[in-house]
């Protein structure tokens, strides 16, 4: 800041663009309470070991005694008791409170993590691609390609045993998923960008001689934000599901660190004789995605300020 | 057509009205607060009358027409009663609004440009118009939309047909939406400033359609527009709007000779006025050379160079690609032009002949098949061609302002309007934030906008309040070279002579120069010191502005000048006279 | 002749495309931990035995050279062994599967049938449903019909194919005994029966993608619906339906476009858990067995089959760019 | 007691066979092979039910497996101590096409299937016939010399040492007579020439395979198969629990069906809160040894106190649970598995079923090992990982860290199998493939067996060891081999390469129509050859 600027009168402290967006969104109740309930699972998670100190388990410890000889848990609702707050694992006994918790930790760094990732190289590569054209256009394109038909399965089977076990997981398994999973994403925002890039007011924007910086960033990429809000959100359980599929390869966080998708995945069996076991982690999973999809339509409502004025 | 203008309103006063409007009043919700758009507004339309709505840009006039078909957003609140035929339309049935729409009236849009569907060919848009209120087959609309197609003014009914709307010129396109508005034959038209991207001869086609539409089937027309020439041309009543208040309403030829309200007569006072015309015994048909003015009369030119104009143009070919290679559109065709450093050079000529296709190619911002373009000195072509953002063009634009044509389209939606003048600032300055804002309230204001604007988003403006913000956004810089593509097309004139004058002073200042494309000969006379008429891609004549716009030498100059309209009902008609018996 | 340029240069750039894949494929192979012929050996196996049978299986030259005898394979054909037990394998050969002693063009071309039935079908059944919701809750966006169908969707994403494959053949299959729960049965035998079969994966794989589109679609729409072409639309006096369905809708179609040919093309090379849980014999149950076995000529057949589709299904997407919207087209 | 009330049906039972009906079988896998050469077969599963070998076994409930005639007269002769030995076919047999069987046949059926071409089978006859180590089949036109067929009835084999168990060898698939003539080692495996009281009548890879009667099959030469449905077909491709659920629900077609494949643990307690599916759950009494193996060619696990202490440390409670509990298996101490003659039953390392921390954290103590860290090689399956999990819960009580290593079911064979060996501790099961204690402790023991294809996953090298193998599997007499492999068993335990845990017991569900449907002890499969349909 310059000197005679401090004497200038008192501006608002932010451009009131964003006081707008702001606003709206929290004008936007389900928006609210989706960040609300999003805030919450990341507290739980933060919070995981105090949780459970408070409930006197851990997520690892077998409890044998709460089980019946076959393995089922004893008892209402897959085990639910004082000690056990939603009831305990099939077959080991472990405390499924202590799991969702600490399952909250791995699964929301992971999900989170990974559509993060991929999300951003998904939409830096497609929008260049769509902006520039060109040889890059093509070149990108035919990675895309190849990454899409490439056996991942058997990459992925291959890397498992590849990688030493003292790498971090959770940082391979963003990765991996990372790899894997920006091509969706950045070919549906070149295919927009395909189109954007010719509107009268991007032309305009390279007119007054700004440039490809510029115009990817606040001419194209407001205009694509409605798609990748929405496609991040929903990419979120699927990257949450892929990790337990993963860690089944030996990629992802080994047993027995606890994971949502690898709980939902363990309990889809024991859908009939336990169905609380898929219920607990399935919830939590639900709930998050339905949160983060909330919050992301609120956010996208926010963005775009002709939403409102939609006529009917 | 030789029905005088005070007779219809008279004859048609005993008719019961087919639009009234009785205390019409809409607000806006920005942001939590409400805006009063428009303040108890009554007014009545009959049969086979045409009524005029003037006023200054923002007045309310489109969000008047609006409202009578249902059609404001979400955000706006409408009280007050409009009826068609009796039937209520504030609040109606879907089924009567969409019987009434498209069917019982005809509506034109003000900016024709986002209008239209991107991704339909026009032939398409039109048909489905014609098929939505009759049972036609599919052929017979086809038929139809080529009929309705040069019944507008379009040489080649075909390729517009086919064309998709980014494919064609601006005029071409509100062609286009008025062959869509009058393709059910509606017993209301409303014509939310219907030629505005035309050029006057087009225009004056188009006035003789709508004219020969309210005798053939006694139509309605609502007028907005804010050339007086046309209201002078066609409306029998004129209501005034300010500030979304009615001033005044009077037949046409008494609100000219007499106008009561201080805001009409400022209004009226405001119209340019064309110079005398004086028609060549025998016009050539030979095109003037171009050759570069001897002596520019601009009042800077001491501090030009002569030698190093500032765009040098040269056998300049534009060919757009058609579906198929042998569709080829050929827009511009071998043209050399030569503005000198603080010169303004008007390019006038008919509507789809590649004016705007010119401006773009300045820019670089179409690929360019044959000749040069240098600007400044710098060779636009091979800078476009290395890379349309290369480093070279980018600093080349950085002196540049450009005005598009349609100001709606060439505004980010996402962007508040302050972001979008503040661009080139922080594109090319490194003014601080608060001094930018500062900057951007500057620039509101010398376009007449208040500052209060900055934090609306395009959408939430009027047609002239975003051509203005496309305004200020071209001056922001000061550049060195200012392309303006129609820019005062959606002016009322009490705003647009403000702003020409702020052109003026502008120039003074910084002596930049400009290619100013308008189909308004009275404001080219006013601004231009010289003038190139463009035909079919072709230059026709070039020459100082006081030459060519008195003296015409090409056929089609003078076609042009004699079609233009004039700010009075009476002299307008005997214009219109002479200028149908120079067509004969 | 634009067209014919643009589709010989694809098919090149497609040719190059799939010689990448299958080179990262048996470079991949080549670090798996397992050793294909040590599952061929035979118990007990000895390390002569072992030999063998890699010599056999040409697992004892290197990656490239194995590379480079398929890719030969493919040009000139193939003779596989030696003596009596030799195996020829004719021109275009993409290799021969030992385990399952049929040349891999064999073995996909029978698995094709079972896999396009699922696939188109469901995709169909995806595209209404997804689409459909995501319009009429973007229409009334906001409303009940909104929110449920974007919880439904929620779900939809959520879920894990596997439970919802299971769930549908416990509730369908068995408590409501509605449809049979596994198998197929050509369409050519009995179409009837054919369509019985597919319905319950078809809903199955339906109820979970369609969730994508249906939040995709949505949040386009809200877009579209914004812009003053609609206006326009309704102006004319269309139909609200029209308004959207046609104006609206073809707006909106080039995300959905773009995934719909990511998901069917990805989806044409076998739905491995769908075709696992209702026991369909199709080239995702084909797949998962090739991987199971390490039948490295049947991994490297199908990956390039299943990579050749969604190549194909990109491509074609692009070039329905230019019809779905004419700016897109250069 | 071995009997837990959760299993009431345990075994199976039987009556008498009624002719007729459509048998399915449910099936996980995706493919048949019934290449003699090429299968794994058990004598008693669908192998059996096409083809005939020279001897095969006689299972019934509740007793031992014994080895009988099959196509031979008897269960074979010898001469000299183990190393020569004749068998003579029985009178009139006849192939599905009607041509008479002959011990050439079956020459030329074990021929090839020394033939690289068709690997993959049992392959215990190959380093024991003489010459065995160098033929590479008949298909480049050499022939083996140890087998002789001095005429059509009459077959001798001759073997590279003494072997007591070759009357068990005759009966592996390979045994089985292939015609010369019919001979198509690309397409054998779907369509062999029939023996047995079935013949393959139609063949869809990954979709089924359809099994119609053999006319030529003679109920009085075979003692063994009852022929009792008209038409077997195997449903392939069945997802496990998708087949459990489609069995617990018995309608239509399914009621005359069984299910190949276990039944999941989460299906099993489903199955056991149902009583009408509890009574068509039959559950071996033990099958499989299923233990912890622990390589003692790693670092601290080369010290005996250290496997010693992960003797005491592993919670072999938890492991049942994870494995269903009793009805998934029993608790293990030796490495002879029950229903194998000559089993001595012995704990050297008694503690409670959770296991005894304490005296492990001694025994580490002692060993200097206070902190030990452990990767355990894990199958990446659900119920493989739920067992590893609960391996590694009951190390982590005395201070063992065990990370565990999910790879695919491929990946975890090379590795244990292969030359590298890169692993601290895996879990593994093994069923032998004829009931002798020879097939319990030579794969998994002998020092022959480490790398190269052998299933030695503990890297176990004892000399001591060795030697009472060799003696051991030299002995024609049944009780001083079995007393001898009793010894061996004892001897290896002592130096703890791996810890035993459960004897597991496999259950199968079957629908309400199909009787003599049962499980024997060995092996702990359901015996295909005796199942016959109740006819309405
Ligand atoms: N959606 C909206 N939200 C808020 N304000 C709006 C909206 N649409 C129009 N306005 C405001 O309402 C007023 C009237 O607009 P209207 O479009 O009717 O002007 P107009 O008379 O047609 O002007 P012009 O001649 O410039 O087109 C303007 O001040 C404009 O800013
Ligand atoms: N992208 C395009 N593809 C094909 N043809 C085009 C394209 N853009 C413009 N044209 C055609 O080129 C010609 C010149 O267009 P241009 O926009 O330069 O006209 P103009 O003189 O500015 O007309 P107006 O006064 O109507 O704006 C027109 O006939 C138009 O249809
Ligand atoms: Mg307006
Ligand atoms: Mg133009």
């Amino acid at each position: 800041m310059s000197t005679d600027t401090q004497l200038a009168p008192p501006a608002p402290a932010r451009p009131k663009k964003s006081r707008n967006s702001w606003r709206r969104l929290l004008a936007d109740r389900w928006a609210v309470a989706g960040a609300v309930v999003v805030a919450f699972f990341l507290l739980v998670a933060v919070a995981a070991p105090l949780l459970c100190a408070i409930a006197g388990q851990d997520p690892y410890t077998y409890d044998l005694d709460a089980l019946t000889e076959a393995g089922a848990p004893i008892g209402f609702g897959g085990g639910i008791s004082a000690e056990h707050w939603f009831g305990v694992e099939p077959m080991t006994g472990r405390d499924l409170f202590a799991i969702v918790v600490h399952g909250a930790r791995t699964s929301l760094l992971v999900g989170v993590g990974a559509t993060a990732v991929s999300v951003f190289l998904g939409v830096l590569i497609g929008l260049t691609a769509g902006f520039y054209g060109g040889w890059y256009d093509r070149a990108v394109s035919r990675v895309i390609d190849v990454l899409l038909g490439f056996p991942w399965l058997i990459f992925v089977i291959a890397l498992g045993a590849i990688v030493p076990t003292s790498l971090p997981k959770p940082l391979l398994l963003v990765g991996v998923l990372a790899i894997f999973g920006w091509t969706s994403i950045a070919r549906i925002v070149r295919s927009q960008t395909l189109v954007l890039k010719r509107r009268t007011f991007v032309v305009a924007s390279a007119a007054v001689g700004a440039g490809p910086w510029h115009l990817l960033t606040r001419q194209l990429l407001p205009n694509l934000s409605a798609t990748i809000i929405v496609y991040a959100t929903i990419q979120i359980p699927s990257m949450i599901g892929a990790e337990a599929a993963l860690s089944f390869l030996g990629v992802g966080v080994p047993p027995p660190t606890p994971a949502w998708g690898r709980s939902i995945g363990d309990a889809v069996s024991w859908v009939q004789t336990d169905p609380m076991f898929l219920v607990f982690p399935g919830a939590a999973l639900f709930l998050v995605t339905l949160a983060f999809n909330l919050f992301g339509d609120g956010l996208r409502d926010a963005f775009d300020p002709r939403t409102r004025g939609l006529n009917r | 057509m030789t029905v005088s203008h005070s007779e219809p309103s008279l004859a048609t006063a005993t008719r019961s009205p087919l639009l009234a409007v009785t205390g019409l009043a809409v607000a806006f919700e920005v942001d939590g607060e409400t805006h009063q758009a428009v303040h108890e507004v009554t007014f009545e339309l009959r049969r086979g009358q045409v009524l005029a709505l003037v006023g200054e840009s923002g007045s309310g006039k489109s969000v008047t027409a609006m409202a009578a078909l249902g059609l404001l957003p979400a955000t706006a609140r409408v009280s007050g009663s409009i009826t068609l035929a009796g039937e209520e339309l504030v609040g109606a049935e879907p089924r009567l609004l969409r019987e009434v729409r498209g069917g019982r009236i005809g509506t034109i849009f003000q900016e024709p440009t986002t209008a239209l569907n991107p991704v339909f060919t026009i032939g398409d848009q039109v048909a489905e118009a014609i098929r939505t209120h009759r049972e036609v087959s599919r052929r017979a609309a086809a038929a139809r939309v080529r009929e309705l197609l040069s019944a507008v003014g379009l040489n080649d009914p075909e390729r517009v047909a086919r064309a998709h709307p980014h494919e064609l010129s601006g005029g071409q396109l509100q062609r286009a939406m008025i062959a869509m508005a009058i393709s059910s034959d509606p017993l209301l038209l409303i014509a939310d400033e219907p030629t505005t991207a035309l050029d006057v001869t087009v225009q004056a086609g188009i006035l003789d359609l709508l004219r020969d539409l309210r005798a053939r089937l006694d139509m309605a027309v609502l007028l907005i527009t804010h050339d007086m020439g046309v209201v002078a041309d066609l409306a029998d009543d004129v209501v005034v709007l300010r500030e979304g208040c009615l001033v005044e309403k009077a037949p046409v030829a008494q609100l000219f000779a007499d106008p009561r309200h201080e805001y009409t007569r400022a209004l009226l006072h405001a119209v340019p006025q064309l110079p005398e015309l004086r028609l060549p015994g025998a016009a050539s048909a030979e095109p003037r050379q171009p050759e570069p003015p001897a002596r520019p009369p601009s009042p800077h030119a001491e501090t030009a160079t002569i030698d190093e104009p500032a765009v040098r143009v040269r056998d300049l070919v534009v060919e757009y690609p058609g579906r198929r290679r042998d569709r080829r559109v050929r827009a511009v065709d071998g043209v050399s032009l030569d503005i000198a450093q603080g010169e303004v050079v008007a390019l006038v000529g008919e509507s789809g002949s590649g004016k705007s296709t010119i401006g773009r190619a300045l820019a670089g911002l179409v690929p360019v098949t044959a000749g040069t373009v240098q600007v400044v000195g710098v060779d636009v072509t091979r800078a476009a061609a290395r890379a349309l953002h290369g480093r070279e063009l980018r600093r080349l634009r950085a002196r540049m302002g450009i005005v598009f044509q349609d100001p709606a389209s060439s505004l980010n939606p996402r962007r508040t309007i302050g972001a979008s003048i503040a661009e080139p600032l922080s594109l090319h300055t490194d003014l601080a934030a608060d001094a930018q804002r500062e900057r951007v309230d500057e620039l509101l204001e010398a376009v007449e906008l208040p500052r209060r604007m900055r934090d609306r988003y395009p959408y939430e403006m009027s047609g002239g309040q975003r051509q203005r913000v496309a305004i200020a956004r071209a001056i922001a810089l000061d550049p060195a070279l200012l392309i303006a593509d129609e820019p005062t097309s959606a002016l009322d004139v009490s705003v647009q002579a403000r702003i020409l004058e702020l052109f003026r002073s502008v120039q003074q200042r910084f002596g930049f120069a400009c290619l100013f494309i308008s189909h308004d000969l009275a404001v080219v006379d006013q601004l231009a010191d010289r003038v190139a008429v463009l035909h079919n891609g072709r230059m026709v004549e070039q020459g100082p502005a006081a030459t060519v716009l008195r003296a015409p030498e090409h056929p089609y100059t003078s076609r042009l000048l004699a079609s233009a309209p004039v700010a009075d009902p009476a002299r307008q008609a005997q214009r219109r006279a002479a200028r149908q018996r120079l067509a004969a | 002749m634009r067209l014919a340029r643009l589709i010989s240069g694809r098919l090149l750039s497609m040719l190059i495309t799939l010689l990448v894949i299958s080179l990262l494929t048996y470079a991949v192979f080549y670090l798996l931990p397992s050793d294909p012929a040590q599952l061929s050996c035979g118990r007990p196996c000895t390390p002569e035995r072992l030999a063998d049978a890699r010599a056999f299986m040409g697992f004892d030259r290197s990656w490239l050279q194995q590379y480079l005898g398929f890719l030969g394979g493919i040009v000139a054909g193939r003779t596989f062994g030696s003596g009596a037990a030799a195996v020829h394998c004719a021109a275009p050969c993409f290799g021969y599967s030992f385990r399952l002693n049929e040349s891999v063009t064999q073995l996909i071309v029978d698995r094709i049938p079972v896999t396009f039935s699922i696939a188109i079908g469901a995709a169909v059944l995806w595209l209404i449903i997804g689409v459909g919701a995501g319009v009429l809750s973007a229409v009334r966006r906001g409303g009940a019909i909104d929110r449920t169908a974007m919880t439904l969707s929620t779900v939809g994403v959520s879920a894990p194919s596997y439970l919802v494959g299971l769930l549908g053949i416990l509730l369908f299959g068995f408590t409501l005994d509605m449809v049979p729960v596994t198998g197929y049965v050509p369409l050519t035998e009995n179409p009837v029966q054919w369509l019985w079969h597919l319905v319950l994966p078809w809903v199955v794989l339906a109820v979970l993608s369609a969730a994508v589109y249906a939040r995709l679609t949505r949040g386009q729409m809200l877009e579209v619906l914004s812009e003053d072409y609609i206006r326009t639309a309704r102006a004319k006096g269309l139909r609200e339906w029209r308004v959207i369905g046609r104006h609206g809708l073809r707006n909106v179609l080039i995300p959905v476009v773009t995934v719909f040919g990511l998901d069917l093309g990805t989806l044409l090379g076998g739905a491995v858990i769908t075709e696992r849980v209702f026991s369909m014999p199709g080239l995702g149950s084909l797949l998962l067995d090739a991987v199971g076995n390490i039948d490295l000529p049947l991994i490297v057949g199908i990956t390039l089959f299943s990579a050749f589709l969604i190549i194909l299904a990109n491509f074609l997407v692009d070039l329905v760019y230019g019809v779905l919207d004419p700016r897109a087209a250069r | 007691n071995a009997n837990p009330d959760g299993a009431t049906d345990s075994g199976g039972s039987t009556t008498a066979t009624q002719k007729g009906g459509t048998l399915t079988i449910l099936s996980a896998a995706s493919d048949i092979v019934f290449d003699p050469a090429k299968s794994q077969n058990l004598a008693i599963t669908t192998l059996g039910l096409v083809l005939r070998r020279l001897t095969t076994w006689d299972v019934q409930p509740g007793k031992p497996a014994q080895v009988v005639p099959d196509l031979a007269t008897d269960t074979g002769k010898t001469s000299d101590g183990g190393k020569t030995w004749t068998f003579t076919l029985k009178d009139g047999l006849k192939y599905a096409d009607g041509n008479p069987i002959t011990t050439a046949d079956i020459k030329y059926g074990i021929e090839r299937s020394f033939a690289p071409e068709l690997s993959g089978g049992l392959g215990y006859h190959k380093s024991l016939l003489v010459g065995g180590a160098e033929y590479k089949g008949p298909y480049s036109g050499s022939e083996l010399a140890s087998i002789e067929t001095p005429d059509p009835r009459t077959i001798v084999f001759h073997l590279e040492t003494a072997y007591g168990d070759w009357p068990w060898i005759a009966s592996m698939p390979a045994f089985a007579p292939v015609p010369k003539a019919k001979d198509d080692p690309r397409k054998y495996a779907q369509n062999p020439v029939a023996s047995g009281p079935y013949q393959v009548a139609s063949y869809q890879q990954g979709v089924a395979v359809k099994l119609s009667r053999n006319p030529n099959w003679d109920a009085t030469t075979d003692s063994v198969r009852s022929g009792g449905p008209d038409e077997v077909v195997f449903q392939l491709g069945q997802d496990e629990t998708v087949q459990a659920q489609r069995l617990i629900a018995d309608s239509g077609d399914d009621q005359s069906a069984f299910g190949a494949g276990f039944v999941p643990p989460a299906q099993l307690v489903q199955v056991q809160q149902n009583p009408a599916a509890k009574q068509r759950l039959v559950t071996s009494d033990a099958g499989a040894l299923a233990y912890l193996a622990i390589n003692t060619r790693r670092g601290p696990l080369k010290d005996v106190k250290v496997r010693q202490a992960i003797q005491y440390a592993v919670d072999k409670r938890a492991y049942q649970v994870a494995s269903g509990g009793a009805i998934g298996g029993e608790l293990a101490t030796t490495l002879i598995t029950p229903g194998i003659a000559g089993r001595a039953d012995y704990n050297l390392y008694p503690a409670e079923p959770s296991g005894d921390v304490a005296k492990a954290k001694q025994l580490l103590a002692e060993a200097g090992q206070a902190n030990l860290s452990l990767t355990l090689l894990s199958e990446n399956d659900q119920q493989s990982l739920a067992k590893s999990q609960a391996i590694q819960q009951g190390l982590q009580r005395a201070g063992i860290t065990v990370t565990i290593k999910p790879v695919d079911e491929t990946a975890w064979t090379a590795e244990i199998s292969g030359d590298r060996g890169d692993y601290d501790l895996t879990l593994a099961s093994w069923q032998p493939d004829f009931p002798s204690a020879n097939g319990n402790i030579q794969p998994l023991f002998a020092s022959s067996q480490i790398g190269g294809g052998g299933y030695n996953s503990a890297r176990y090298s004892q000399p001591e060891v060795d030697k009472l193998i060799d003696q051991a599997t030299a002995e024609t007499d049944p009780a001083k081999a079995q007393a001898l492999w009793a010894q061996a068993d004892k001897r290896i335990m002592q130096d703890a390469p791996v810890v035993p845990l459960v004897y597991t017991r496999n259950s199968f569900l079957h629908g309400s129509l199909v009787q003599n449907f049962f499980v024997p002890s060995f092996p702990a499969y359901p015996n295909y050859l005796k199942v016959s349909l109740k006819q309405r």
